[in-house]
């Protein structure tokens, strides 16, 4: 509130602005045992939230038209604003705030419901203050916005529009809170009309009654308070006589409605003679209108304001009502007293007691000094003294003509406004979650589909908007044996696509795939890509053989021939794409000399090896390979972990155990003598190639890398041969340890360095000419190399070992013995 | 003379891949494929050694002998899992 | 002279995750005890560097010694400091909350994931080098992956794979990008291919487009920007409640990509790329901000409406890249800051919804305990997320409203209209789930353990949030500086001492 | 003592000339290397190979081995015949079941290596107990002379060299 | 010297290659399972190795003197012929495709791979945490 | 043979995504290993195809292939390999949770959690 008025900068004013929205949404919301409390306060923040957007995107087009958001900087502005073209929008955007937060027609409805809330304090917080809001920025933006023929019509209708209509659901309302709550509305109406005149005194007058509102309509609800916390209810049917019981309240009370209602000598009963008076002289349309309206308007209010004495406080006593009421201590009136004997001070002394206080607020709003003449006595030719005299015989005959006007009233329907909040949110929230649901319903296959649709033709779009001169190059001719290997790509390819439901033949095509494209490695120059892809894909094509051993052997035919060729189409065309931007890679010179020349030369003088490929990924690149690694560890305590999470109980659990039961067909001597005393060779023999590439890796193909998978490799013939359990169960490997020491190896041989001052990783090396020895090397990248292959090692070991724990589960035992034919003398 | 020889035993070899590649298509059992990769193995290892004469580098052992392993321990692990369905039990 | 302090924030978790698997693998408390201090230790270490970054122009740091392009370098600026701060905060509060709330005992390895997420994290902000880039996105995509199905069970499994099948293709797009940069340019180094773009023939500027769309599209499938958004739903709200708060940052990754490469090696400035990705990202960024704003409406669960809500908050931010002005980097850039933490708020506090109901739809339910408590956590955050004042989303979509004078009618109705949706969306969230459970009268679940830490952690990043309201002006300032670095990319390359470049 | 270093010393001397065999050089800085992996690998596998399996004479073996590698040779020239030139119904194959004396299990592994490896016979299976090996012949017009063949000219040697 | 070299290594390369088509060959002609077996494990097998001898004779040739590793990859595939011949025998038999043909092992147990014998009793492992 | 190669990435590719949009687990995985077959060789190519000239340093070397690739291409192998385990076991795990190994989830699946 304090914020709205006194904040300079608009973006700040904004902020105040929206904190207002929130507050009434916590101060209606606190009483959310209330059905009424949370739907009013959800109320009041979707349409006050939505009116201060609006108010935002006003007041940044008019902080852009101004080129600044200092509102005394804009106020300077008026006539570059009005000018622009961007103005209606401003206005009306603004002016939807404004409306909104001031309960302004057509957002009247929502501020009766954040009445809900059960204490006429926070009720008066919110129709006193919060609620003008609205009024102070319009005020706020008065020299800017006002004088415009748009802001006359959309600020004075909507003012008059919301006065009668106010007035009048006041006038039938029996709660002592809603019906103030709505005569609030009626006078921010009447408030709205008046700064909608756009004249510097119809906005001084508008000040005015600003002033005099606060105080009445304050006294007004502390005394419906006092009367709900003594008589327990609220409501005017069971409520009357109570002028006898609580003089004191009914005395103030009095007072109050009366200043409400514009009689004399009360401060209401100036503010509205000079409205009336401004109305009188103003046009809307045709010349009576406003006039006519505005004492309408008057009428309603003087009904209201005597409803609320007569059924409230005359006629005779009760004896029913819910709790006997009687004045309170002075604690409780005090407050309201002293409003009243303000009421009294301002309507009989305007010009001594409130004059200063309206023409500091007119001039701070007109932007010009104002000096504002209140009389009491406007002269017999005044037509606001007829105007007003009107309304308060009007009043009367309302009054009297109560019961029936009551019956009317309850004949003709009215929309609730609670319905219509519903009937616009909730459609809305359906239709939203309709459209989320049906954007993200967890279709994987749509996803990758979509994105590969999107990604190719955005990449085609843009390939498109560039000139592409295609390559010059001379390509590489074809031989018998490259044309059969391709022939082999192809058919294993475009086979995996079309047998893929049979997922053992998949696999199969698989490795023919693996095959071929190692192949292709080793007869382009890329030895060490050869090694890398032929044990990567045999140890992958184990893997997933070890997990096709739980899943289903076949693949359901499911999708429609349609979605097929769907399918196909997406990927014939992605693949096309790949193929042509592979092509056109292919086939032309870099427009640049490659960085890779540098390694070329400094492989052997700069990183002491002759094969720059391994150069490059244990010491030119190798904080590359440290993350790879890294990779390949965590995937495997991963794996670990899944595997544990697996075996816990659950229906993991269960499924597995339930396969033990299922264990059948299967083939005899599950560790045939052959494969075991083989592999009694072949292992060691093994593991001394793995020594071998390992230790040639930085001068010939080979590597920390290769060497692990090597091992890995003939650990698993191992397996093999006489299975995982019995393999452990004689050796215990902690793969772990392999792969926590892999990678800190490595990180230790980059560290190293640092020792020496220089950066992660920057390595050196020495050649050592040591007696037997032949001379070898001594590279601290080797070092690095050694992390690599003790992490490789460790995380196929860990994943394989993980994979079999599942399968012991599930049915599967470690036999005693090497072999499972009977042994003959001699053991094993 | 040995262009044109070793242009034979390449050409030999790689007619051998085909004749795998049909046998692969034909099966009519998963061990007859089985047994065509294996072929193929041998064959693609054959054509690295010629190859390795071919452009004078000498042989690619570590690729000779890694297509081997992994040749070797492919079929088999295809064959156990045809066997007992666990490959490493 | 070069820091080395530079490459500690990826070295100090690659050594402490092996050790904890290593050393400590069946200790949880020892766990616990160094993980928090790696965490806070890369905090300081973070800190420190913001404060070297701020003072200093960027610097690189030659790993192995090897002059750039020919090695790979890291790259420490104030874009980077300052998202290395950001993962440490966020981290912090998360590891605390995770311990408080047992959630490191309901699987094996947490921790070590943990860290090493941060080490994928602080790399990707670090490395100035293109194919290191997709090196630690790897790092972090299979980290992520453990912490994502930590503690298993079907949902989390079967959305795990299709998080990790989804990241799989984007990583191999990723390469497909790379691989076709070099190919062109003859480079990895990021500088460097900013030099060779800009100064590439006329006939590889189609080549180097695609090659932009392509790595660009990686980036975009990190920050969920439609369509390549759908991956993000299932993936955070089958997440384990404080993973998917860390996850908070994970788009953010792409987002960091994306403004690296789209200001240094694929500006507007560059011939061959011209207004191409700002033209694309703006109507991407629109749709995604309003299809978040939809889901945060339309959501069924609280995690899925954080999810919304985080996409929503992508859509902004790139809405704001897409103008390729300091200004509007600089707004995106703070708002960037603000969705972290205020996601990650949202994303505790369903998680502590369901670790009382036993999930977090969006039906009334009986009292839980703590509920007011609970509930005010959630009215703060909804409120920031939602872009209401006084917290820092407000200012945050100020800015960004402000720096996007450019196509003002579109781009402001979209992202008002979609705030209002989103207030909606939270309101209703909000009453249904805190308030309609008073209106079922029955009474609060007999006592839940309550674990303070638990809520320090969410408080603390709403903490956070204020103040980033607060200190919005030197923030501001600060990061102001920081975006208009990014646009003046000459410091940043000539810190790679390119041979021949000035 | 020794025992224990070299639990296989044949693998050893094995390993020794592998390692020869793949640095290609005859250096003696080689034979340390060789000497030292010679002596850690076999110490690493022993475990999976615990029994020491009996060995009378290497020569004996080394003598068995260039008669296997003749026979392979010969073998092969025969089965390239079958394959290639005779009708496919004229090939007689047979299934043929070999009792052996053998107990050392590798000298059996060795026995089974050896059919495979020559005249067109494969080791297909073993029965349960270890004395029975099932065998298939490519063409066997008479398989008793086939299994007698087998057990002659192989089984008494390895029986001679193992046991 | 390098004619006689040029000759053995043509001699060689030729013998290989042919070896090679027959043993590929086989696998295509040879109409029974079984059969099949026979050609690639020997024919091709033999085939790899001339070739291999082959390449030893060419080190010579190009001056890097007689290659030796070839040896390992011949002991290699000569040592898992007869391995993965087993297996896939043991295939054919798992398949029972062979019922009838095979003649009984004349001793108390059946042929191994019929024989699926209760595995043996689960032995008392260290209760290992990986 | 430049067009052969490109031919058969553009194969891999397409057979990879083809089998990405399938709905079990299992082929999607062989997708994935058929897409990083494709983007090895792709990368690799961006090396330019070079027969017989290892990047083994030699004196008498005619010269050399582009290393710098074949070290990217190592890399991104261990990494999908890595990967490829850890999409293997889940897969698996999730199969075992759920009793199906279906890709997508219903509706209700998606927006429970
Ligand atoms: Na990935
Ligand atoms: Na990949």
């Amino acid at each position: 509130m304090v914020g709205i008025v006194l904040s300079d900068n608009i973006l700040l004013l904004l902020i105040f602005w929206e904190l207002t929205s929130l507050s009434s949404f916590l101060l209606i919301g606190y009483w959310k045992h209330l059905p009424e409390g949370r739907q009013g306060a959800r109320m009041a923040l979707a349409v006050t939230g939505s009116g201060g957007l609006a108010m935002i995107a006003g007041m940044l087009i008019l902080g852009n038209i101004a080129g600044s958001y200092d509102l005394s900087v804009i106020l300077t502005q008026k006539d570059a604003i009005q000018a622009s073209g961007w103005y209606l929008p401003a206005l009306i955007l603004i002016l939807l705030g404004a409306f909104t937060k001031s309960a302004q027609f057509p957002f009247h409805f929502w501020l009766p419901h954040a009445m809900a809330a059960p204490t006429p304090v926070s009720a008066y917080l919110h129709s006193a203050t919060m609620v003008k809001a609205g009024i102070f920025l319009m005020a706020r933006m008065w020299p800017v916005l006002a004088g415009t023929p748009e802001w006359f019509w959309i600020v004075t209708s909507a003012g008059l529009i919301t006065m009668v209509i106010g007035a009048k659901i006041a006038f039938f309302k029996d709660d002592l809170k809603a019906l103030l709550a709505f005569s609030t509305v009626s006078h921010l109406g009447l408030i709205t009309m008046l700064l909608g005149l756009g004249t510097a005194k119809a906005a001084t007058v508008a000040i005015f009654h600003i002033i005099n509102h606060a105080t009445f309509k304050a006294a007004l609800f502390m005394s419906a308070g006092i009367v709900d916390h003594e008589a327990h209810t609220r409501d005017l049917r069971r409520l009357g006589g109570l002028r006898h019981l609580m003089p004191v309240t009914f005395t103030i009370a009095g007072i109050a409605a009366l200043s409400m209602a514009g009689i004399p000598p009360f401060n209401g009963f100036l503010s509205k003679e000079m409205m009336l008076e401004e109305a009188a002289h103003t046009a809307l349309g045709p010349d009576w209108l406003l006039p006519v309206l505005a004492t309408i308007g008057a009428l309603f209010s003087v009904a209201y304001s005597f409803r609320f004495l007569a059924h409230g406080f005359l006629g005779p006593v009760r004896d029913d009502y819910p709790h006997k009421p009687h004045d309170p201590g002075f604690g409780l009136w005090a407050a309201p007293a002293l409003l009243a004997v303000l009421v009294v001070i301002i309507g009989l002394a305007p010009m001594a007691s409130a004059a200063w206080l309206v023409d500091a607020a007119a001039s701070a709003v007109t932007g010009t000094a104002q000096e504002v003449h209140i009389k009491h006595w406007h002269g017999l030719y005044s037509p606001a003294l007829w105007m007003s005299i009107a309304a308060v015989g009007g009043g009367f005959a309302m009054l009297a003509a109560f019961p029936r006007l009551r019956a009317l009233w309850d004949a003709t329907p009215r929309p609730e406004a609670k319905a219509i909040f519903d009937a616009i949110v909730e459609p809305l929230a359906a239709a939203a979650r309709a459209v989320t649901q049906a954007l993200h319903n967890g279709s994987l296959t749509r996803a990758i589909a979509i994105a590969t649709i999107a990604i190719a033709a955005t990449a085609l779009w843009a390939f498109n908007g560039g000139s592409h001169s295609p390559g010059t190059r001379d390509m590489l001719s074809i031989t018998p044996v490259t044309a059969i290997a391709w022939g082999l790509l192809m058919f294993a390819t475009l086979g995996v696509a079309l047998i893929h439901r049979n997922r053992l033949l998949a696999l199969i095509l698989i490795g023919i795939i693996g095959l071929i494209i190692s192949l292709g490695f080793a007869w382009l120059s890329a030895p060490d890509l050869a090694l890398t892809q032929i044990t990567v894909e045999v140890v992958t094509v184990v893997f997933m053989l070890l997990a096709l051993n739980f899943l289903p052997k076949e693949t359901p035919r499911e999708s429609s021939p349609v979605r097929r060729m769907r399918d196909a189409i997406i990927a014939i065309s992605a693949g096309t794409g790949i193929a042509a931007l592979a092509y056109a890679l292919m086939t032309r010179a870099a427009a640049f000399p490659s960085i890779s020349a540098f390694h070329l030369e400094q492989s052997k003088p700069g990183a002491g090896g002759t094969n720059a490929v391994n150069t490059i990924i244990v010491d030119f690149r190798g904080y590359d390979t440290f993350g790879e690694i890294i990779v390949l560890g965590i995937a495997a305590i991963l794996i670990y972990a899944l595997a544990e999470a697996l075996l816990k109980p659950g229906p993991a659990n269960d499924a597995l155990r339930a396969m033990a039961a299922t264990r059948t067909g299967l083939a005899g001597d599950r560790h045939p003598l052959l494969m075991v005393m083989a592999t009694r060779f072949i292992l060691p023999v093994a593991m001394m190639i793995g020594v071998f590439i390992f230790l040639r890796g930085h001068n010939l193909p080979g590597g920390g890398f290769v060497a692990g998978l090597v091992f890995a490799i003939a650990t698993v013939m191992q397996y093999m041969a006489s299975g995982l359990g019995w393999t452990e169960a004689r050796q215990r490997i902690d793969h772990h340890a392999l792969i926590g020491a892999g990678v800190l190896v490595a990180a230790a041989a980059g560290v190293g360095s640092r020792l020496f001052g220089a950066p992660f990783l920057a390595s050196s090396y020495t050649y050592v000419h040591l007696w037997p020895l032949e001379e070898f090397e001594l590279a601290t990248a080797a070092i690095f190399d050694l992390g690599v292959f003790l992490c490789v090692l460790g995380a196929v070991l860990l994943a394989l070992n993980s994979l079999s724990r599942l399968a012991r589960r599930a049915g599967e035992t470690v036999s005693a013995d090497p072999y499972s034919v009977d042994r003959p003398e001699g053991g094993n | 003379m040995i262009t044109y020889a070793l242009a034979f035993a390449l050409v030999c070899f790689g007619l051998g891949l085909i004749l795998n590649l049909w046998r692969l298509i034909l099966g009519p059992t998963v061990a007859d494929r089985v047994l065509a990769l294996d072929t193929m193995v041998v064959n693609v290892i054959a054509i690295i050694v010629l190859y390795g004469i071919q452009t004078g580098l000498g042989i690619n052992f570590e690729a000779a002998m890694l297509f081997a392993m992994t040749g070797f321990v492919g079929t088999v692990a295809f064959c156990k899992f045809l066997l007992r369905g666990s490959v490493i039990e | 002279m070069m820091s080395h302090w530079i490459i500690a924030p990826v070295v100090l978790p690659a050594i402490l995750a092996p050790l904890l698997v290593l050393i400590m693998r069946n200790d949880l408390t020892l766990q616990r005890i160094f993980g928090l201090a790696g965490t806070l230790a890369l905090g300081a270490i973070a800190a420190a560097l913001l404060i070297a970054a701020s003072h200093n122009p960027p610097e690189a740091y030659l790993l192995g010694n090897w002059p750039a392009p020919f090695g790979i370098v890291l790259m420490l600026d104030r874009l980077s400091a300052m998202m290395l701060m950001l993962t440490a905060v966020l981290a912090l509060v998360v590891q605390l909350y995770v311990i408080s709330t047992d959630w490191d005992a309901r699987g094996r390895h947490f921790h070590a994931l943990f860290l090493f997420q941060l080490m994928g994290l602080n790399g990707a902000f670090l490395t100035g080098d293109a194919f290191n880039l997709f090196v630690f996105f790897e790092v972090l995509l299979i980290a992520s992956y453990g912490l994502m199905i930590h503690g298993a069970g079907k949902d989390r499994l079967r959305a795990g794979v299709q998080y990790i099948g989804f990241n799989l293709v984007a990583s191999t797009l990723f390469l497909f990008a790379l691989a076709t940069v070099y190919a062109v340019t003859g480079t990895l180094n990021m500088a460097d291919i900013a030099v060779k773009v800009a100064a590439l023939p006329e006939g590889d500027a189609a080549l180097i487009r695609a090659a932009a769309v392509l790595m660009l599209s990686v980036f975009a499938i990190k920050g969920a920007l439609v369509p390549l958004q759908f991956w993000l739903p299932g993936t955070y709200a089958n997440a384990p409640g404080p993973v998917a708060a860390l996850f908070a940052i994970m788009t953010k990754v792409g987002a960091y990509a994306i403004l690296r490469s789209s200001t240094l090696f694929f500006p507007p400035e560059a011939p061959a790329i011209g207004s191409m990705i700002g033209d694309l990202m703006l109507v991407a960024a629109l749709v995604t901000l309003a299809i978040g704003a939809i889901g945060v409406l339309g959501a069924t669960t609280l995690q899925r409406l954080a999810a919304f809500a985080g996409i929503a908050s992508m859509g902004t931010i790139f809405t704001a890249f897409s103008a390729f002005t300091p200004a509007a980097t600089s707004a995106a850039l703070y708002y960037l800051i603000h969705s972290t933490l205020a996601m990650a708020a949202l994303f505790l506090i369903a998680d502590q919804v369901t670790d009382r109901r036993g999930d977090a739809r969006l039906q009334a339910r009986p009292r839980i305990a703590h509920q007011g408590l609970i509930a005010g956590l959630f009215f703060v955050s909804a409120i920031a997320l939602a872009g209401m004042p006084p917290l820092s989303g407000f200012i945050g979509k100020l800015l960004v409203l402000d720096a996007m004078r450019g196509d003002a009618p579109l781009i402001w109705s979209v992202v008002l209209l979609s705030s209002l949706l989103m207030i909606l969306g939270f309101a209703r969230a909000g009453s249904v789930l805190f308030w309609k459970s008073h209106a079922t009268g029955d009474a609060p679940e007999p006592g839940h353990p309550a674990e303070p830490l638990s809520f320090v952690s969410a408080g603390a990043l709403l903490a956070a949030l204020v103040l980033l309201t607060v200190f919005a002006g030197p923030i501001k300032d600060w990061i102001d500086i920081t975006a208009a670095a990014l646009h003046q990319p000459a410091a940043y390359i000539a810190a790679n001492q390119l041979p021949g470049v000035n | 003592m020794l025992r224990r270093l070299y639990p296989h010393p044949y693998l050893s001397l094995f390993l020794v000339v592998t390692w020869f065999l793949l640095v290609n050089q005859w250096k003696l800085g080689s034979l340390v290397m060789a000497a030292l992996l010679a002596t850690v690998i076999p110490l690493i596998t022993a475990p999976y190979w615990q029994h020491r399996p009996r060995l009378n004479s290497m020569p004996a073996l080394l003598a068995y081995v260039l008669l296997v590698v003749w026979d392979v040779i010969i073998a092969n020239v025969q089965v390239a015949k079958i394959v290639l030139f005779m009708p496919r119904d004229r090939i007689q194959s047979a299934w043929i079941r070999v009792p052996i004396e053998l107990k050392s299990p590798e000298a059996i592994a060795l026995l089974a290596g050896t059919i495979t490896m020559t005249p067109g016979t494969v080791t297909a299976d073993m029965s349960s107990c270890g004395r029975v090996l099932l065998i298939h012949s490519l063409h066997a017009p008479d398989p008793d002379a086939i299994r007698d063949d087998i057990k002659s000219r192989y089984e008494s040697r390895l029986k001679r060299i193992f046991e | 010297m390098t004619f006689a070299l040029d000759i053995i290594l043509s001699v060689l390369l030729v013998v290989g290659g042919l070896f090679g088509l027959t043993g590929s060959y086989g696998l295509i002609r040879l109409k029974d399972r079984m059969q099949r077996l026979h050609a690639p494990t020997k024919a091709s097998t033999v085939g790899l190795g001339t070739a291999l001898l082959a390449s030893m004779f060419h080190g010579l040739m190009i001056g890097t003197g007689f290659s030796w590793q070839e040896v390992l990859v011949m002991l290699f595939i000569f040592v898992t012929a007869p391995i993965t011949a087993n297996y896939l025998s043991k295939v054919h038999l798992h398949s029972r495709h062979f019922d009838g043909q095979i003649p009984r092992t004349g001793v108390s147990r059946d042929w191994s791979t019929f024989d699926d014998a209760p595995e043996g009793p689960e032995p008392q492992l260290p209760q290992r945490e990986s | 043979m430049e067009a052969l190669i490109a031919i058969a990435i553009g194969s891999l590719t397409a057979s990879g995504i083809y089998l990405m949009l399938r709905q079990r687990t299992f082929p999607v995985i062989i997708g994935l290993t058929l897409l990083s077959y494709a983007v090895n060789v792709f990368l690799f190519a961006a090396g330019r195809l070079v027969p017989g000239l290892p990047a083994i340093i030699a004196k008498d070397a005619a010269g050399y292939t582009d290393p710098l690739p074949q070290a990217l291409v190592l890399t991104a192998i261990v990494i999908s390999f890595g990967m490829t385990a850890v999409i293997v076991l889940m897969a698996l795990g999730s199969w075992l949770e759920a009793g199906h190994d279906k890709v997508d989830m219903d509706e209700e699946e998606e927006t429970r959690a």
